[in-house]
This record gives C-alpha cells, structure tokens and sequence, in this order.
C-alpha cells in the first residue's frame, strides 16, 4: 500500500509543508476558476439562481469518494487510515449548530471561509474582511470556550460514518451518494433552467452570472458519462475484497493454558507481559512470576491502546475471565486470558503436584515432569523424585564404545 | 498581446467539480488528510494575538495550547496549505483576468453596508467552523466524502441555515 | 530477518555513500542546459533568417560554452585531484562515458563558438573583436576569421552544433545509467530521460531572455512536447525500476514512499513539469504576456531532478 | 588453461572474522586512516534463539568484467597480468566513477588525490609472497593462488569445497571466492 | 568509529602537496603503462620479539625501515604465533605511536584523582618514589608495600619488591579473572591451567564452550587450532545467553538464562550418568566420587533444569548424548574469565567433572600435559624473609593460592593500621577499570601514604599517582626470558626493536635505578636487561646469538597425553581426580557443586554481561590509533524484540545505532554508548565489549568513547572459595541521554 505518504507528515514533514502549498495552490486555483472568489455568485446558490455551488461540492465529493474507493479497491491505498485521520469525531449539537450558524454567516458574508481566502487573494475587498471576520470569529470562540465546553462536547458519537450510522456496507452508501448527487444534479439544472427564463437583472458591472441553460447542459452529458463510469468503475472495486489493512489489526483476544503460559515464561519471558487483575492484596500475596499487579480499575491507566503491539499481553485474573476487559481490547498487539485464571496457575505451580501418571503415558508423564520441575522452580520445594528409577553407577557400565580416540 | 485581455468565463460547475475532487483527492492520497480553511485561519489569528499580546494568548485556554512550550502555531501543514491557496486564487484570477481591486455587492446596496455584512457573516461563521471543528472546506467537503455522519449533519445544517437566513437578506443580493 | 554488520568505515562510502555533492548534479544540469540551448539555437537559426532573429536569440549560442565551462568548473572542483584532469584527455576510453564525454565537450567549444560569432550583426563583431581582452589578446583577428569560415559552412556548423548537442544531453544521462551497481541509475531511460530535460531547461534558459514572439512561440510549443515525453519518460524509469529486482525495487522505492517522495513529486513533476506545463499551456491559448514564473520552475524542475537522481543513486 | 588467474579463496568456516586481515592490510599497503581495502561482513540471520551466521573477509572482487575498469575516463583503473584489477595513481583524477561503478564499495578515495583498493598486494606477489591478509590469518581462512594451475590450493579448495561469491547475479565473475 | 571529518581533511591537505608535487613531475600524457605502486613496508632490518598486546605473548617479527617499525608480522618459528597473528599483535605500532603516550616522569600537583601533574627528572622521581617505598616500610615493615603488576615487564619489579621485602604482587587476572577456574580443576585434578592453557583444541571431535566465547578472545593459539579443528569437522556445543561468534558455527547453542550453568551442568551430568554414557575404565582408574556424584545428581533431571535455565529438556537430553557421544576427544573448553556469580569455582568444578566423565583430561583432544624448557635462573642473592600476607583477612578464602588483587585493595586502611597495605606501586594495570567497584578501589587509593604507577600511558590510574613513571613499549625493551610449558616447549625472547621515544624507560632501567635508591644494588648486579637474558641463555646451554636471530628456542615435541604414551598422574591428596572435593568438604563448602539460582533483575532492568572484542585488550588498546580504525567504542547489545517494547521508550521507539546511558542498580551512570539491536542476544540481558569507556583525560583518544563495564560494576559477589570477584551481577537500565 501506498497511499497515504505517512511519510510527508512523520520524517519528511518539510517536504510535507512544501506538497502542502502546493496542494493548497490547486484548492485556491479551482475554487476561483469555479467562481468562487466572487459573492454574488455564492450567494445566488441560496436564491437557486446558481446552483454552481451545489453542483461543485457535490462533484468535488462524488468524486473524492469514488476516488479513494478506486485506489483502495486497487490496493493502493489504505482508506481506513486515510479516513481514520481524516474524518473528525462527530458531535452531533455543535456540529447541527455551527452547520446553521455557518450557513446563517454565508449568505451575510456572502462566502464560507475557504472562498473568503480565493476572493481575498483575487483582490475582493468584500473577501478579505470576511476573510478578516474568519479570523476575528475563530478567535472569539476561544475567548467564550469555557462557557461552551460542554456544548462543544456534546452529542459525541466518536468517528462514526454514515454507512456505520445505517448500518449497510461502504460500497451501498457511496453508491447511494452518487446517485444521491447525480439526481441533486439533475434538480439543479431544471431549477436553474427554470428561473433562467426570467435572468435577474445582472449586477454593475458584473457580466453573465449565471451560464445560460446550453451554457449548462452541453458539457453535462459528457460528465455525466464520465462521473458516471467512474463511479460504477469505483463502487465495482469497491465491493472486491478489501485488501487487508496496513495497520495492525483489533486485538486478537485467546485462552492460555496454565502450562502453556509457564512454558512461554521459561521460554523467552520478555516477549510476554502478565497483567494480574486481581485485587492489590491478593496479587502481592501471590502471583505468576513476573507479572505486574494492576487491578482491573487500573487497568485503563496503563494505557494499552497505545503500548507497544509486540509484547503480547497475558491477563491473570481472580476466576474465570468471560471476556478481555475493553481497555485490553483496545491493545494493538496480541491478548491472552489465562484459562481459569489464578487458581489455574496456583493449582498448576503453586500447589503440591498430583502424583506421578502411569510411566507407560509419555506424554502425561512429560507433562507431569514438567508441573513439578515448575512447582519445585517456583516455590523452591525439593522436586518429586521421577517415577522411573535412575539406573545404578559405575558398576553397570556398559562397555566403552571408542570413538576417535587418539587419532 | 498588450491589450486588455478578456476574462475567462468560470469553468462549467461539474468540471470545476470533478477538478475540486481530483485535489481533495491527492490531498487525501498523498497527505492522509483533507483541505481545509478555518482551521489554518484560527492558527494566523492566533499567531498575531501572541504577537500583541502574549499574555493574553498564555491565558486563553485554547490559545495556549497553540503556543504552548514555544510552538509555533504556524507550524501546520494546513497553514502551507492556505498560503498555497492564497497563491491559487492569485494565479487563477490573474490568469483569468479577474485579479483587481473592488467591492462585490448586489445592485442595492451600499459599499459600506456590503463590508459591514461581510465581516459580521465572517465573525459568525468563524465562531460557527470552531463549533463544528471545521468550515465548509475542512468538514463538508472533505468530511463529507470521507462519509463523515458529523460532515453531512453540518452540510445539511450550512444548506439549511444559508436558505432560512437567505430570504431577511435578499436586498443584499438582488 | 537478516543483520549486516559491516565493520568498515571508508570515508565517502560508509554508511551511505556520498562520494558526488552538490557538484556533480550543477555539472549534469547546466550540461543539459548546454545541450537544449544547442539544439533549439540549432532549429531557430534554421527556421528564422538572420535578418528576424532577436537580439537575444544571437547571443544565446554563447550560453552554451558559459554553462558548461561552469559546469566543468563544478566538476574540477569534485575531483580528488583537480591537477590531473589533463589525463581525461591524454587518453581516448572506448568502455567509459566520462571519457566520451570530456572530448564531446573539448568539441562543443570551437562549434559553439563558431556559431555565435556567425549569427552576430556586422556591429557587434566589432564590439565582440574591439573588446579589451580579444585586442589585447590579439585574437580579434581569430574570431573575424572564425566568422569568415562560420558564415560559409553555415548549415554544416548548425548540424555539427544539433549533433553535438543531442549527444552532450544523452551523454549527461549515461554518464549515470553506465552505472550499473547502484539500482536508482541502472537504467537505460536515463539517457533520453537527461536529454529530454536538457532540451526543456535548455528551452527554459532561453525563454528567460527577450526572445521575439514567434521564437519564443516555437519554443514553448516545443517546450511542451518535451515535458510531455520528459514526464512519460520518468514514468517509464519508475515503471522499469519497480518491476525489476529487489534492489530495483527499493530504488524506485525511494520516490514511491520513500525518502525523496516529497520533493520528487513536488518539486520535479509537480512544480518543475505540470506546472509549468499548464501555465505554458494557458499561455498559448490565452495568448497572455509570458511571464518567468514557467521557465524558473523548469529549471528548478530540471535542477531538482538530476539533484534527486544523484542522491538517490547514492542511497 | 595455462594463463594466471589469481583469486582468493574464504573459508567463512574457519573465518572469526578478528580483522587481523584488515590490519595487515592496513599495515602492508599503508592504507590511510578512514580507507579501507578490505574488511570484514557479519551476517546473521533468523529470529532469537534460530539464527545462522556467516563471517566474511571482503575486499575488491577483481571481477573480470570489472565496471570499474569500463568506467574509468583515463585508464587509471585497468586490468593486469593474471586478471588484478588495479589503480595507477598517477593517472587518476579522482572523478570516483569507479566508485559508483563498483558494487562491492570496494573502493576509497585516497587523502593524496587518487582512488585506491586492494591489489592482492602485487608488490609481494612480484617478491612471490602471498598477499599480507592471508599470511596474517590467524584461522588460516584465506588462501591465495592461481586458478589457471589446476594443483594450486585454491583450485583444489574450489574443487572440493562448497563455494560461492558475493552479488553472483552481478555476473561480474569475481575472484574472491567464500567456502561455507 | 571513523576518523573524524577534520582529521581526513588535514590529511587531505597534506596529501594534496604531496600530489601536487607528484602531478608535475609524472607522466603528464600517460603513454606509459599503468603501474601498481610499491608501498615499501618491508623492512631493512627484521627483529624478532614477542607480543605485549595482550598476555598471550606471541613470536612477532617487527619491520623496521630506518628508525620506523612499518609493520609486524607473526614469527613463524614461535609455536604461539606459527607466523600469524591476532589483529592486536597487528596494531603494536599503533602503541609504539601513540600520541597520548606518558613522555617524562611526572610528581602530582594536585588531589589524587585531579589528574594534575608536573614533568621532573627521572632522578627525582626515583627519589621520590624510593623516599615514599622507604617512609612505608619505617612504619609499617615491607610489606605494607604493595605491587600490582600486569604485562611481562613487571617480572623486574616484582624481583624489585620480593628484594625490598614485600611479597605483595598481585594481577588482577587472577581474583578478577582466571582464579575460581584455577581453584576449581586444581581442586580436581591437582594441578592449576595456567597461561596458555593447555588444551588441545585442535584434536578436539567436539567442543562444549560455557560462556566462552572463542574466536571474539583472540588468544592467537587457541584460534588457529579452533579454526584447524572446525576445518576437520569437529562438533560445537556453545552454551551463551548471546549469540557468539563460536555460536554461528555451533551445531548447538543453548541460550541459557545467565547465572544457571551449574544447573545445565548438573542436568547434563545427570543424563551421562543415568544413561551410562560417560568413560566406565577412565573413572574406575583414575576417579573417586563417582557414587557421591551420582547421587547428587539423581535428581537434577533435565526437567528441574528447565525452568532454571530455560532450556527446553529435550535439547538438554540430545546435547548431552551429542558431547558424551565424542568422548575421550570431546573438549569442555574451561573458559578463562570465570569471575561471574561467586559460585565460580564450584562452577569450574562442575565443568571439570564433566571432563572427568568424558576421560577428557590427559587424552588427546583434552587437557594436555606440557612441559617447559629449564632456563637457568640469574643468580641473585636470597631475598629478605617476608610475614604472612595481609589479602585474605580473617582467614577468609582459604583456597586462593596466590595475592588476591581486591584483596590487597580491601587491606588498604588509614594511616594508623599496622597490618595493612599502605603503599603501593602499579604496574602496567589499570587498577580503576580492573577491580570491581571503583568507588572502593578511590577510597583506599585516597588512603595511601604513596603510590607510584610505571605504565606506557596515561590511563585512569595514572591519575591518582603521587610519582608517574613512564615505561616505553615492548618494542622499545629488553625483557627477561619467558618459558611457558607448552608442547613444543620453547623459550622466548623480548628484544629491543626501536629506541625508546621520548623520555620513556624500560623497566628493567627504572627497576634498577630504584633499586640503587633503594641501596639494593646487590640485587641489580647487570649493567642491562639484555645483559641479564644473555646470562641466563649461555647458563642453559644456548647460544645468545642464535636466539637474538629467531627469537625464540623450541625445544622437542614432547608426549604429553595418555595416547603418546604419557602415564596419567593428579597432585590431589588422593593421587586421583576428585569428582567429590574432599578439601572443599574439610573447609566447610559443598564437596559437589551445588546450583543456587541468580537473583532476577527487576522489571526494566537487564543483567550486564561482558565480553571481549577481537581487536581490543580491554582498556590497554583503546587508545590505539590502529586498532580503533576497525572498532573505537563499544556497543550494548540488546534484543531486538526487547527493544521494541522498552519501558520509557513507547512514544519513541529506540533507534539501531542510537545512544543511551545505562543505569545500574546502584544510580551509577554510564557515558554514552550507541544501542546494537540485535536477535543474537537473550531478552533479560544487555552485553558490553569491556575496555571502553575511559574518562583519563590523558587518553585523548578513548576518553569518552562507549561505555564502561567496569564503571557498572559496583555490585560484587565475592566467591566464598577463594576471593574471585563474581562481577556478572549487575543490572542496568536504558535511558536517553540527558533525561533528568
């Protein structure tokens, strides 16, 4: 996967800053050559005289859409972290609110604040004092930010999108969106063919505001065509199997075993951290070697969800854990509950080992062999001697085989 | 090639649509991020209330957190990224033509009154993008085609509160 | 997994080799500035009679020998030992593009300049041949002649100039793609690659000065063409780079992702070809006033370009 | 096939990779501080506790097909007698395309102005000793011969010994051979 | 680890002249054929002589043109270094060069430690010395004064001390190094390994090496026969928590948790001996304790084992028929350094009755039994009689059998303790990196009526001398003769190469001249060093000439194992190797070894190992200009999974190469040292080449360069035995530099 260049926001910023500018220069260059440094026709989009800005936004948001969706239906991309940090988190009150105040501002200031900058920089005067009032405006928030905080925080969904929001698949919802947009289309054209008949008187010295309805409709069936092949194009690939993310996956959540988890510990103990979520007393009493006891209120303090993803996570809790708590789930990395929890481990390393299995059961043997050797490591008891008797010294020496010898 | 050259008529709206997408476009692709504006704005506001009053800028909660430990809070990729658009809109409307001094306004109204209402709508549409955490660019548009529910609750909110306001300022416009 | 532990410490070569700085990318960049300018004078003259031809356009064939005498300049000073350079020429290496290369530029000197004073107005000889140091110098006499004999093989010299001048841009990109051990210049688009933006910047240069319309008309048309192919073309290197081996591969790496993603893309394809391209374009169907804003991005473009591919090499 | 070849042949198997070759070398062909004509490669693969290694002494491969020899604009670098690539001072200019051209960074620009590397120490295989490296070699690793003798040690190392070289896919032919 | 940019660029001007000059004299058109220039190193003259890079002492023959050694190369008629040497025998004349080197006789100006000096002549500075040597012995007798001596050299002073009337010589390379491993098979077979260890690698059909880590240890020998045996196929066993050198070319390795070899080794025992796989008639005949032994080892079943050390049991079963599989020839190489957990010498025990049961020892392919040839002695007069020795007090390690250099450290008291150590004189050591934690070894040096030190240049020690005296370099000397046993055995021969630089002497002048301060000139009857081996070489029957010629005298090859036909014999009190110590039983220790486990570190905290680098000799060579071209600092290792999750480094991972400090458990800090991340180590600890790390501000060079181990280890577990100082015991962390 390609896309996006972490690397121009990480080690390369710099060079980030300079793609920056020129990303920018396309916006401002577009949006004026849309018209969009001027605010009469803005403006004209709330009078349906001009749905330009309707058709733009629209066009601009179909096609970024079916966009990412070929580039990552490509594998080229990796959507789910271009939309991870990307998409804001929804708060559904300031955002209905600042949506109508915004709107409320537009059709006063005649611009949003991104046409305010085009209109500045084409030298509109009206522009650069709307520009002016931006600023001013966004600064008045943060004078009156403590008495809006809680408003500002209200109605939070975290990052949710439509598709999650109804419940129906990506691909369904970009589709809807797109035919949602072409029909918007369709609409504006006949609302503007409509109040065309009777054109508003233009404005001094202003030529033709709005295009006339072949101004309108002569390029439309070849857009049209195009939106529209790229956008089946699009939601075609959309609906491939997604290639798999770049980022590492949701936690994966499994049973350990008692033994297992010795074995793992005697192993290579640094790859594995052991959580005791049982209560501080309990865990200083007694606890698997080398675990930490961070009880299960603590556990969100640890701050899991950004630990680092190799060190596999063990959970060791007072009974049978039913489910990974969520501040576990929220580890990258992997996760393992101790089946059983501690009375599984104290059963398995801490009581007196059962007796020894029959010695015709290698493998139970081994497995007992095992239980006592860790028994004997851990509480420092002498071990159980094995069930087979060791065979006599010297005497019964087999006889020398030479090897090598003096060669 | 002296001569006063004609304006260039704006692009028909779908393909300065389709343009507008190809450049969210590779912003998303090559920055993992989308366009915005006010974002940027709040930042050289910022910026110069530090410069006035540095204080004052320590004491704001919000402010503070630009400046905080010596920040810069021009050290954003959205900041280049207006500068770049300011740059756009000059070429565009250099190249088109259109680049000159002037007040855009409806037939009846007067210059003052048109500045007067421009800088009121920019102060209440500032105040608006923080609310939202974006303004048109940063949270319609590029929130919305990332399918954003938070963007199109504040795109249809933007269409909604233009076309309520729209009719007690029409003398403005027409 | 595999780890490399390399207990060697060369100077220039360990970790990353950086035996070429600044000076071999100038040297490579104001060659191919050399071979554009000598092409397109090549095809002006051919096309526009003396008698129309601007006053810049005349003097442009002496860019040629300015640029490259500061490109060797750069070169000398990369040189390990600067006294030896007269061993480039005491010997003729069939297997070594330098060595082509030092004759081919030992040859544009006496052509260029021949061209030059062939293309001056009767006036400016004299102010060429009266200049102090030519007078003083006693070799006014040498370019009245060199004028003499220019001005009879006019067309040869025009074609010996196109020739040489294709050659100086392809040579500039072999120098490199004769490498073969660093995976970023193993390739055999490098060649007409470092031509075609020698020909663009070369055009470039040429833009920059007070060229009449229609010269400058031609150009740009030209101009075009070349950034076109020039942009097809590092689609092809990056296209051959990635689906050749591993090593290739981490080459091409390098501007898909990598290090010099950014400034590949902003700078060279970005702010040096498609900008250029577009503002060139709107020029010529707007039929607006040219302004420098394209040429000074190409050869910021065609710098950058050389820049990018000599560190990449050396990555 | 009568005609010298000269190579050198590694026993990574015997090979602590000590550097007392690199020393040597060091000492023998008074090599500058910061220039090296030979060194040493540790290469270790395979995750904790499943891992293999393989020490390598390195130096110039004195490749057949050598680049660096196609490469130089002033016959500096040229091929001689019993296939040794090698460098005259005297005739380099310090452009370092041989540099560039060479895979193996075999190469160092030396501080008196002109690029330098291993010879096989042809000033003491023209006293008929063998290069300072392998006569240093504490494990004995390194062997120095003529190919072009089938008795010679190395040709029969090479013929009863797995062998490899490095970058084979270069198709250089290099006369540095590694036994594993 | 390079040359600095600065530095290349000086040489750059310089070379530049040079081509210059060359550019307009050659060839200009180049019509000539290429030439291949001739660096003419070989020398006018070739002086044989023997190595003083490290201990091992190889045959070197130094190249001299005019007064310039241009290079040294391995003699090859010395049986050490059979014409080839280890890279730091290479670099001697990075020594002879160095530029840091001491240049005249220095007094101190300032506190001990200040490292503030002023130049005097040589005479006043033997004054001095000899006036503080005699000041110590009016008060407190002789053997209030102390020698420390490391490197061949010190032979002159420690016939200087033993006529003064001192018997405290100490090294540092016993109770800090080699000791519990020369306790442990003495206590064994009845007889010390010694320096060059007799074993014959280069037989060997399969070699077991415990935590050594042969071939980044380059003992000259020892590598080349390691090398011949590899080439003839034999086997390796290498137990290491890191994954050596000898680890790559193992059939085996077993990364074992550090500190548990005992518990390996016992399991090991405890399968050859329950599966019958040791040597039956080699025990019978030559071993007592075999019951005792298995008994002991009954229960230590490859399965106890496991969660000790973390080998998996089966692997402990399988490497334990694989080396039984190979005896008599089946080598359990007895290490060198063996100063770890204070349980080394029962440790080297267990690895000694493990050779014991394999019939290693006296075979061929084991521990051999060499002999020596008989030099002559130069007929001194008798050295005064000395009092007991003042190292071990309270009769405590009662089986060290020579001075134990913490020892002699420890009983450095005040001014008013007459038993103690008061004075002492330091040769060629560098007492503030070699004994374990500094902070002691300052606080007694502070307490010292006097201290001299004799060294070649200015390490930490340096220092904290009242009287710095300089020795020139081993190419510059004549030193005694040296005769190890060895087979062949030879004799060897140190000879001046060069004249001494600077106002640098050789120790046997400076040990001379403060003898006649001293009024000992009937100890000191030569007029030279030299003048000394030559009456000792003609005394033996050998001709001064011819030796001078190759610098050395080999003697016949000799049997030396049981297969030559040499009978078996052990100087243990039962005449026979003691599988079970009785000694060690009669002095209150465990007669068979026992496995105690090691402490773990804490969370965070890893285990601080230490190890060698081929191209250094601890902190002797890093300040070599030569041999720091290949390596100039050191690197802490550290598991490359490890490094991915370090505590305190989550927001910002480390970096391959990137510098950190280490912080031991005591709050003491390392320099900076660069971070190997690496799979080739355990995850519990970290490892660090030793030797660097060096703050005297005379060692312009080094100063600074990677960490010190030696500074970490301030923790020691002192091996109740005899005195070894157990330093593997120590933890760090990893922190950023400049973090608060």
């Amino acid at each position: 996967m390609l896309f996006p260049l972490t690397s121009l926001v990480a080690e390369h910023r710099e060079l980030g800053l300079v793609v920056a500018v020129a990303l920018g220069f396309g916006f401002g260059f577009v949006l004026e050559r849309a018209g969009f440094g001027r605010s009469t026709k803005l403006a004209a989009q709330f009078y349906f005289y001009d749905m330009t800005v309707f058709k733009v936004m629209f066009g601009a948001i179909v096609t970024t859409m079916v966009g990412l969706a070929v580039f990552s239906g490509l594998g080229l991309a990796d959507l789910k972290a271009i939309q991870e940090s990307g998409a804001s988190e929804t708060f559904v009150w300031p955002m209905l609110v600042g949506g109508l105040l915004l709107g409320a501002g537009f059709i006063v200031s005649g611009y949003c604040p991104g046409t305010s900058l085009v209109a500045a920089s084409s030298g509109n005067i009206d522009g650069m004092v709307a520009f002016g009032g931006v600023m001013v405006g966004t600064l008045v928030f943060d004078w009156i930010f403590p008495w809006v905080h809680d408003f500002h925080m209200s109605g939070a969904l975290g990052q949710v999108f439509l598709h999650d929001l109804l419940g129906i698949p990506q691909a369904v919802m970009a589709a809807g969106v797109t035919v949602m947009a072409l029909s918007l289309f369709l609409g504006a054209d006949k609302v503007e063919a409509m109040l065309a008949r009777k054109p508003p008187a233009p404005a001094d010295g202003e030529t033709a505001v709005a295009p006339t309805v072949r101004d309108a409709l002569r390029p439309r069936r070849l857009v049209f065509a195009i939106l529209l092949g790229v956008a089946v194009l699009g939601l075609g690939t959309l609906a491939l199997p997604a290639t798999p993310p770049a980022s590492p996956s949701r936690a994966r959540v499994a049973w350990i075993a008692a033994p297992t988890l010795a074995q793992r510990l005697l192993d290579q103990p640094w790859q594995v951290r052991v959580l005791d979520l049982r209560d501080a007393k309990a865990c200083e009493e007694q606890r698997v070697p080398g675990s930490e006891c961070t009880p299960l209120a603590t556990l969100d303090k640890l701050g899991l969800a950004t630990a680092p993803a190799d060190r596999e996570l063990v959970l060791v809790a007072g009974d049978a854990l039913k489910k990974a708590p969520a501040a576990a789930r929220a580890f990258p990395g992997r996760v393992w509950l101790l089946q059983g929890g501690f009375p599984a481990w104290k059963a398995f390393a801490l009581d007196k080992p059962p007796a020894a299995p029959d010695a015709s059961d290698a493998k139970a043997l081994n497995a007992w062999k095992f239980q006592v050797a860790v028994n004997s490591a851990v509480t420092g008891a002498k071990p159980a001697p094995p069930p087979a008797a060791s065979g006599s010294p010297a005497g019964a020496a087999p006889k020398k085989k030479k090897k090598g010898g003096c060669s | 090639m002296q001569a006063a050259t004609p304006e260039t008529p704006f692009w028909n709206p779908y393909v300065a649509g389709f343009a507008l997408g190809l450049v969210l476009l590779s912003t998303f692709l090559i920055m993992g991020n989308g366009l915005g504006a006010s974002g940027a704005v709040h930042r050289i506001g910022v910026t110069g209330v530090a410069a006035v009053a540095p204080e004052h800028a320590a004491r704001v909660p919000m402010m503070a957190e630009l400046t905080d430990k010596g920040a810069n809070p021009l050290d954003d990729w959205l900041v280049f990224e207006v500068l770049g658009a300011l740059l756009g809109g000059l070429v565009a409307s250099y190249s088109a033509g259109r680049l000159k001094l002037g007040v855009i306004r409806g037939p009846r109204i007067s210059i003052a009154s048109r500045l007067l209402l421009a800088v009121a709508g920019g102060v209440l549409m500032g105040v608006a993008a923080r609310f939202a955490r974006g303004c048109t660019s940063g949270q319609a548009l590029s929130g919305g085609s990332l399918l954003s529910a938070g963007s199109w609750i504040f795109m249809m909110a933007v269409f909604g509160g233009g076309y309520a306001v729209a009719w007690f300022v029409r003398r403005q416009w027409r | 997994m595999t780890e490399i532990d390399l207990q060697r410490h060369s100077h220039l070569i360990d970790p990353n080799l950086h035996i070429w700085g600044w000076e071999i990318p100038v040297y490579l960049f104001l060659g191919g500035v050399a071979a554009g300018v000598m092409v397109w004078t090549s095809l002006l003259f051919r096309r526009i009679p003396v008698a129309e031809r601007s006053r810049a356009l005349r003097w442009l064939p002496f860019a040629t020998p300015v640029a490259l005498s500061l490109g060797m300049l750069a070169l000398l000073l990369d040189l390990a030992n600067p006294l030896h350079v007269p061993r480039f020429y005491a010997t003729i290496q069939l297997t070594s593009p330098m060595s082509w290369g030092s004759w081919i530029l030992l040859g544009i000197y006496p052509v260029t300049l021949l061209v030059g004073v062939a293309a001056l107005t009767g006036p400016e000889t004299k102010a060429v041949t009266t200049w102090a140091p030519l007078r003083w110098t006693r070799l006014g006499r040498l370019v009245t002649w060199g004028r003499r004999y220019a001005q009879a093989h006019d067309h040869g010299l025009l074609t010996v100039q196109l020739g040489l001048g294709v050659a100086l841009g392809v040579y500039t990109g072999v120098l490199l793609g004769a490498l073969g051990a660093r995976a970023a210049w193993s390739s055999a688009i490098l060649p007409p690659l470092f031509l075609v933006s020698g020909l663009s910047t070369g055009a470039a240069l040429m833009m920059l000065m007070r060229l009449g319309h229609d010269e400058h008309a031609a150009l740009r048309r030209w101009d075009m063409v070349a950034i076109g192919v020039e942009l097809a073309l590092l689609l092809l290197y990056l296209l051959g780079l990635s689906t050749s081996g591993a090593t290739s591969r981490g080459a091409a790496e390098l501007f898909l992702g990598g290090r010099f993603t950014g400034a590949f893309w902003a700078l060279v394809v970005l702010a040096g070809l498609l900008v250029p391209f577009a503002l060139e374009t709107v020029e010529g169907v707007r039929r607006l006033r040219p302004t420098v804003i394209a040429p000074v991005l190409l050869l910021v473009g065609g710098l950058s370009l050389r820049w990018l591919l000599v560190l990449a090499g050396q990555a | 096939m009568n005609q010298i070849r000269y190579a050198m042949v590694i026993d990574t198997v015997r090979c602590v990779g000590c550097n007392a070759c690199v020393l040597a070398c060091k000492a023998e062909n008074r090599v500058p501080p910061g220039g090296f004509r030979n060194w040493i490669v540790t290469e270790t693969r395979g995750t904790f506790p499943h891992l293999s290694q393989q020490i390598r002494s390195e130096r110039c491969n004195h490749c057949t097909d050598a680049p660096c020899v196609s490469n130089c604009p002033t016959g500096a670098s040229h091929t001689r007698k019993g296939g040794l690539v090698a460098v005259d001072p005297a005739k380099c200019t310090g452009c370092k395309a041989c540099i560039a051209a060479c895979p193996y960074g075999a190469r160092y620009v030396h501080p008196e102005g002109h690029v330098d590397k291993c010879t096989f120490c042809h000033h003491r295989l023209e006293r008929g000793q063998d290069p300072a490296c392998g006569e240093v070699c504490p494990t004995g690793a390194i062997t120095f011969g003529d190919l072009g003798d089938p008795d010679s040690p190395v040709s029969q190392l090479l013929r009863r010994r797995k062998h490899h070289v490095v970058k084979p896919e270069l198709g250089l032919d290099p006369h540095v051979y590694y036994l594993t | 680890m390079s040359v600095t940019r600065r530095r290349f660029l000086q040489i750059g001007a310089a070379g530049t002249g040079v081509a210059a000059a060359s550019g307009l004299t050659t060839d200009w058109w180049g019509y000539a054929s290429p030439q291949v220039p001739n660096p003419h190193t070989q020398g006018d003259r070739i002086v044989p002589t023997f190595c003083e890079l490290c201990f091992w002492k190889c045959g070197v023959l130094a190249h001299v043109r005019g007064d310039e050694v241009t290079k040294l190369e391995g003699n090859p008629a010395h049986p050490l270094s059979r014409g080839r040497l280890c890279p730091r025998g290479v670099g001697g004349t990075g020594a002879l060069n160095d530029p840091d080197r001491l240049k005249q006789p220095l007094v101190r100006m300032k506190k001990r430690g200040e490292d503030v000096f002023a130049p005097v002549s040589w005479d006043d500075a033997l004054g001095r010395v000899a006036q503080g040597m005699e000041q110590v012995k009016a008060k407190y007798g002789p053997e209030a004064v102390a020698l420390f001596s490391h490197g061949y050299g010190g032979s002159w002073f420690s016939h200087l001390m033993k006529a003064f009337g001192s018997h405290h010589i100490a090294a540092p390379s016993y109770a800090q190094c080699r000791g519990p491993r020369e306790v442990g098979y003495n206590l064994t077979y009845g007889t010390i390994l010694g320096s060059p260890e007799p074993v014959d690698i280069a037989n060997a059909r399969c070699i077991t090496l415990i935590g050594s880590h042969l071939g980044e240890n380059m003992h000259n020998t020892q590598v080349q026969d390691f090398a011949e045996a590899l080439d003839r196929g034999a086997q390796l066993v290498v137990v290491d928590p890191r994954f050596s050198v000898a680890a790559g070319k193992a059939k085996y390795w077993l990364p074992i948790k550090p500190g548990t070899d005992i518990a390996l080794l016992l399991a090991w025992m405890h399968v050859i001996v329950t599966e019958k796989l040791y040597d039956a008639d080699y025990l019978t005949k030559y071993a007592i304790g075999f019951d005792a032994l298995a008994a002991h080892v009954a229960d230590k079943t490859p399965e106890w084992a496991y969660p000790h050390t973390g080998i998996r049991p089966e692997l402990i079963r399988e490497t334990a028929r694989f080396i039984a599989g190979f005896k008599p020839a089946s080598l359990v190489h007895p290490g060198r350094r063996a100063t770890w957990y204070g349980d080394d010498t029962q440790r080297a025990r267990a690895m000694a009755i493990l050779a014991a049961l394999l019939g290693n020892w006296g075979r061929r392919g084991g521990f051999l039994s060499p002999g020596q040839v008989e030099v002559a002695k130069y007929p001194y007069p008798k050295y005064p009689e000395h009092s007991a020795l003042r190292d071990k007090p309270e009769g405590k390690y009662p089986l060290a059998d020579e001075v134990l250099a913490s020892g002699v450290c420890n009983a450095t008291v005040g001014p008013d303790k007459l038993d103690g150590i008061h004075a002492w004189l330091v040769y060629g050591t560098n007492l503030i990196q070699a004994l374990p934690d500094w902070r002691q070894t300052e606080k007694k040096i502070q307490a010292l009526d006097f201290l001299a030190v004799v060294d070649v240049l200015p390490a930490e020690i340096v220092g904290y001398a009242d009287v710095v005296l300089p020795e020139c370099t081993y190419l510059e000397r004549d030193d005694d003769l040296w005769a190890p046993a060895w087979n062949p055995p030879f004799v060897a021969l140190r000879q001046k190469v060069v004249e001494p630089k600077y106002d640098s002497k050789p120790g046997w002048w400076i040990a001379k001249e403060l003898g006649k301060k001293l009024q000992l000139d009937a100890y000191f009857p030569w007029q030279t060093g030299a003048q000394v081996v030559d009456t000792r070489l003609t005394a033996s029957g050998m001709d001064p000439a011819l030796v001078r010629k190759s610098g050395v005298a080999v003697g016949k090859l000799r049997p030396s194992c049981e297969e030559d036909g040499l009978p078996l014999t052990f100087d243990t009190p039962s005449g026979k190797i003691e599988l079970a110590s009785e000694t060690l039983k009669s002095h209150g220790f465990h007669a068979l070894p026992e496995f105690t486990p090691p402490d773990e570190p804490p969370a965070g905290s890893f285990r601080l190992l230490t190890g060698r680098s081929p191209v250094h000799t601890f902190g002797r060579t890093t300040n070599n200009r030569e041999l720091t071209e290949i390596q100039a600092e050191n690197q802490v290792w550290l598991n490359a999974a490890v490094a991915k999750t370090l505590p305190g480094f989550e927001s910002e991972p480390l970096q391959q190469g990137e510098y950190v400090v280490l912080i031991n458990q005591d709050g003491i800090k390392s320099s900076p040292v660069s971070v190997k991340i690496t799979e080739r180590i355990r995850g519990d600890a970290v490892y660090l080449q030793h030797g660097f790390g060096h703050t005297a501000k005379g060692l312009k060079f080094a100063r600074g360069k990677g960490a010190s181990d030696s500074h970490l280890t301030t923790r020691v577990a002192i091996d109740p035995i005899m005195g070894g100082t157990g330093m593997s015991v120590n933890f760090v962390r990893l922190e950023r530099p400049g973090v608060a």
